[in-house]
């Protein structure tokens, strides 16, 4: 099933607030809204998020994944800069803009194959609402939940509800000592196919071992995004059939064939260009 | 009732409220939001002759109260947009400014003359004033001498009105809008963005792989406010005002500075709405005053 | 142990952290909040031959993320300055920089050798880059003929190490900082305010008597970082950054830039220890990387 | 007494935080902050305020004068714009700068005359302070105050403890219907000294009769401030003698005398100068 067939629900801005906040650990927050009567989200869309109150600075909406949706969708934040600092200390009742569902969902399941779920840190939110989403039909995916250490981990005791859950981090201080890609190569055979989401490193290790065994595998990109919905065209990710993508319209979930990691590291990664502006 | 009808040139808007130029696609994405044909207008992403993939990510970031883009000017060229975009925006009766970008006035002439046969293109804005691309761009905008060249072939090549967008870079932004005024634009859109730079600390390097990006939003305003309050004491064709406008306090700034028009740009990223409330804004700040929109046009000079 | 200190021309700062001109008065207004006598050096108020009262008010207003200015280099003269307030500065040991402002090239050389017999004046900054007043503000700043001469004959007529503030309306900002550099110039200042305006709509008229003012703060700071940019890839003379720094990132991006040392303006308003935790986050970031600050100047570059 | 023999307390950047909130009607609130230890702020002298959650917009700190001293100083804040909306819905908990305290304070009370205080609307704040500071030696002065409705007069009924008090509104929906001016001029005469802050036009009409009476004046002026302690040079007033004072130094609290009001009126007043910068 291609993602063209998937009717996608009605973007809107939503004028709402905030119904609670709930902190785990020092850098991460679970954000739920009020939005009844909302078209819901599909699990692996986006919405762009800021508060009435924020003024002029920070200007733009930040990308957030949805953890759920429903009449009071969540999203899982990662402090890491002032916008979602703003959101991590943001209190019940403050007004708040979603500007949303955006974005592609994930590819439909595949009834005839188990799902294996790969994660890096805050990459779970979106991958965690593609497992609820299952438990309704009855599966229970693999989710292989990687983080630099035991505090990078959230959600990781509620995802045991609706997955298998096997954890790594980079300093053996929960789980497998060592990268989720360790693990997800003994799993990877005919029978199964792989969602991730995570670091574009991560993401591109794991698409990697997913060609080398045949198997399908989808990424949710990620990229600086000013609006979200296609008009801006700053979100883009170089395209496997040359040129770029636009992550907020052709992704954030795509086939990871349709990337050219190449050159996504070659951009992302380097040191910028020097000299004069080209 | 109150008029809210503005006339730029030969032109008559709707109402003076357009989006801008690379900052509302082709018109099309906005169908979940509003209909776009009640605006005074809008205008293209900046269409070349050939389409154009535009420059590596990272393409934009964040600064104080702005952002900064480099994008390129990634768009699906002058064909793609008549053939696929255009005809959809004619039969919903959308006012279109088409934005125009080339490297040589002869590609601006052909891309005038393309446009010219299309019914649906209301006016032609010139781009001469890009600051991310390498060839064409801000340098037509910086001297007085080539902005005309420029704009007297287009005008030449085409039956359709001719906005020429200033750089806020020239130098001599007053020389340069008098030169294309001398050579028969109808309209001077002011401003584009001024080059910026934001350098990520921790790996020390430039966040755009560009290195430099225009600056647009709110930052700007204060400069581009002072710009249209300086054309418009020097130049007697319309100003269309352009630069942070994100609510309908910012736009009327710009009106009384002595613009015709305004356009909104960074400001739909966040609301996509934003073009279609500032629209009502003001015809509400008219009626509480019970006077028409071109009677503040200009007025805070008076 | 890293070294904090930094080589302008032939003066040495003990830091490369200095206050920029009108944001820190003449340097004795800080008693009661630190040590300026610890900075790499400030920037006097600009000092004109005869006192000024300065522009009539309203003088200032602030904008998104920024400000406006239009004080009119209201200053105490440059013999009040020499009689009343340096002597107190040099017994503190406070490095001086000496900014001042003329609307003649006599002027500007009178003014630098009334300085020149002043022990306790490191250098002199030529402010050749005011936006607000009529003569001898911005016209010097923007053209390189003209700014090439003032410098030159300052160069002149005093033996102290001369900085050129750079104006960015420049159109040719670059050619500028050249000319300044060819006539002697020891160091380039980037940069001074860029005009803009604000235009109160509710009774609909600029909101500043002057009509227009400088823009200042984080809202100029990547136009600010992306013209230091451009002149370290042009001069060979330092260059003193400034622009909307307002914490140490702000300031680390202008010396990754290619800045030997900064300017810190508006930010001290808000909290006049600014310029002092800025200097002490930049000593601890090199002390992280076990870095000397001259290592970093210029890094992105690389 | 003048001015310069008042030794002022010594200013700081206090880092605090919001204490309470309390809202009066829908425009005014007083803020109460924390500030143990604290040399205490003079009666007329001023803080600049910005909470630290502001980020780069707004910018500047506002200038606020104060509305009591000590421990747990306080502000009476109206709202009116961005900064003022803001510190309009500050909760207590809320990280806070306060520099301060600023500028001048009112000049001591003469023991031989009766003190009458003119305050408009929100500027009712420095005079109370300085009516509270008055209580302690048994003096209770007059209040005349006015507003453009019975909704502008915030903290009247706390005035009634240390003042006897007066109110005029425009519009008569509160005491006496008229401007303050006309109460004022009853009770002028060689027995009193008048202080007062409020709207420019309405200081100025007070300083007049006051002249005209030839009783002592004192003002408290207000002029946009980007740093409140003499740096910027931006919050210029015509002074009497010609050119300008700054009233974040030479201010706010001045002899009525000091301050050319016919230039404040040329300039503030009238519309912005037209046509080119100049
Ligand atoms: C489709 C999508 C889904 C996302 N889902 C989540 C999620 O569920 N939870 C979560 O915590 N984060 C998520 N992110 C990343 C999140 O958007 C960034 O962490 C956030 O924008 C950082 O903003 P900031 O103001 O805190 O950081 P700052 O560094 O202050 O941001 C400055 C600017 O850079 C942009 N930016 C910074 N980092 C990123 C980044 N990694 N990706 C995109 N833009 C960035 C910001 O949007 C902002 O415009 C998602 C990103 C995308 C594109
Ligand atoms: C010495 C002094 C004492 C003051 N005491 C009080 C007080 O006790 N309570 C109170 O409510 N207000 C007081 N004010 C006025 C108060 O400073 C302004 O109302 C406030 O700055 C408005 O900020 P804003 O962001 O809400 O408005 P905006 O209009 O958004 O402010 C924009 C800019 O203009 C400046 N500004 C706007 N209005 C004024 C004004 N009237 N005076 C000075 N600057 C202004 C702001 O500081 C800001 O920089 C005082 C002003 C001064 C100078
Ligand atoms: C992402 C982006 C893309 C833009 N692309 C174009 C373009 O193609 N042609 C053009 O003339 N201006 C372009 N601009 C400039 C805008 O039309 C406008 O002049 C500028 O952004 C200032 O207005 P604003 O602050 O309202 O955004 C672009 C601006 C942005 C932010
Ligand atoms: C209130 C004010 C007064 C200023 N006065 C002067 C001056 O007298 N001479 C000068 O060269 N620059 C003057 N400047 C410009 C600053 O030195 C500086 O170049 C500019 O504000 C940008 O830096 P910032 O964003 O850190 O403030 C003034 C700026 C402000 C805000
Ligand atoms: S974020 Fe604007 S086009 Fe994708
Ligand atoms: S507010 Fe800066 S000098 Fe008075």
């Amino acid at each position: 099933m291609t993602q063209s067939q998937v009717q996608l629900p009605k973007r809107q801005l939503l004028q709402t607030h905030l119904l609670r906040r709930e902190s785990i650990g020092n850098s991460y927050h679970v954000l739920t809204f009020d939005a009844p009567g909302e078209t819901g989200p599909l699990p692996g869309q986006f919405t762009m998020i800021r508060s009435s109150e924020w003024g002029q600075a920070p200007l733009l909406s930040r990308p957030m994944s949805y953890l759920s949706g429903g009449p009071t969708p969540s999203l899982l934040v990662k402090v890491c800069g002032e916008g979602s600092a703003r959101l991590g200390r943001a209190e019940a009742g403050e007004p708040f803009l979603l500007l949303g569902p955006l974005g592609t969902a994930w590819r439909a399941p595949d009834p005839n194959r188990r799902q294996i779920l790969v994660a890096g840190g805050v990459g779970i939110a979106p991958l965690l609402f593609l497992a609820k989403s299952l438990a309704g039909t009855g599966k229970r995916p693999l989710l292989l939940y990687g983080g630099r250490t035991n505090r990078d981990l959230p959600l990781s005791d509620d995802a045991a509800e609706s997955c298998q859950v096997e954890v790594t981090t980079d300093d053996g201080s929960l789980g497998h000592r060592g990268r989720v890609t360790e693990l997800l190569e003994r799993t990877l055979n005919d029978q199964v196919e792989v969602y991730t989401c995570g670091p574009d490193r991560m993401m591109a290790a794991v698409a990697n071992l997913c060609f080398a065994a045949h198997v399908p595998c989808e990424v949710s990109l990620e990229a600086p995004m000013a609006c979200g919905y296609g008009v801006c065209l700053g979100c883009a990710v170089p395209a496997a059939l040359g040129g770029y993508m636009y992550a907020c319209v052709t992704g954030p979930c795509i086939e990871a064939k349709a990337v050219d990691w190449e050159r996504t590291h070659a951009t992302f990664g380097k040191p910028a260009a020097k000299g004069e502006p080209t | 009732m109150t008029s809210q009808s503005v006339r730029i040139g030969s032109l008559v808007l709707k109402n003076p409220v357009l989006t801008a130029s690379g900052c509302f696609g082709y018109g099309l994405e906005f169908d979940d939001f509003f209909d776009v044909s009640t605006l005074g207008g809008i205008c293209t992403k900046g269409l070349s002759l050939k389409p154009r993939d535009g420059n590596a990510p990272h393409r934009i970031c964040e600064t104080p109260a702005g952002m900064l883009n480099a994008i390129g000017l990634a768009n699906v060229g002058v064909e793609a947009f008549c053939r696929d975009k255009l005809p959809i925006l004619r039969e919903r009766g959308v006012t279109v400014v088409a934005n125009i970008f080339a490297s040589s006035v002869d590609d601006f002439v052909a891309l005038a003359e393309r446009l010219d046969g299309e019914s649906g293109v209301h006016a032609i804005e010139l781009n001469i004033s890009c600051p991310n691309v390498t060839h064409g761009g801000i340098e037509f905008g910086r001297d007085a001498k080539m902005a005309a060249q420029v704009t007297a072939a287009v005008r030449a090549a085409t039956k359709m009105p001719v906005w020429v967008k200033m750089s806020p870079e020239a130098g001599d932004l007053v020389g340069v809008a008098r030169a294309c005024e001398d050579a028969g634009a109808d309209a001077i859109t002011a401003i584009n963005t001024i080059r910026g730079m934001v350098i990520d600390v921790a790996n020390m390097r430039p966040k755009l792989a560009n290195a430099t990006g225009g600056l647009s939003g709110p930052a700007l305003r204060p400069i581009a406010v002072r710009m249209v309050w300086e054309l418009a004491g020097a130049i007697k064709i319309p100003i269309v005002g352009i630069g942070g406008i994100t609510d309908t306090r910012d736009a009327l700034e710009f009106l009384l500075a002595g613009a015709s028009a305004v356009q909104v740009g960074t400001a739909s990223f966040r609301d996509p709405c934003s073009a279609q409330t500032i629209m009502h804004g003001i015809r509400e700040f008219c009626e509480e005053r019970g006077c028409d929109v071109t009677e503040l046009i200009g007025k805070a000079r008076r």
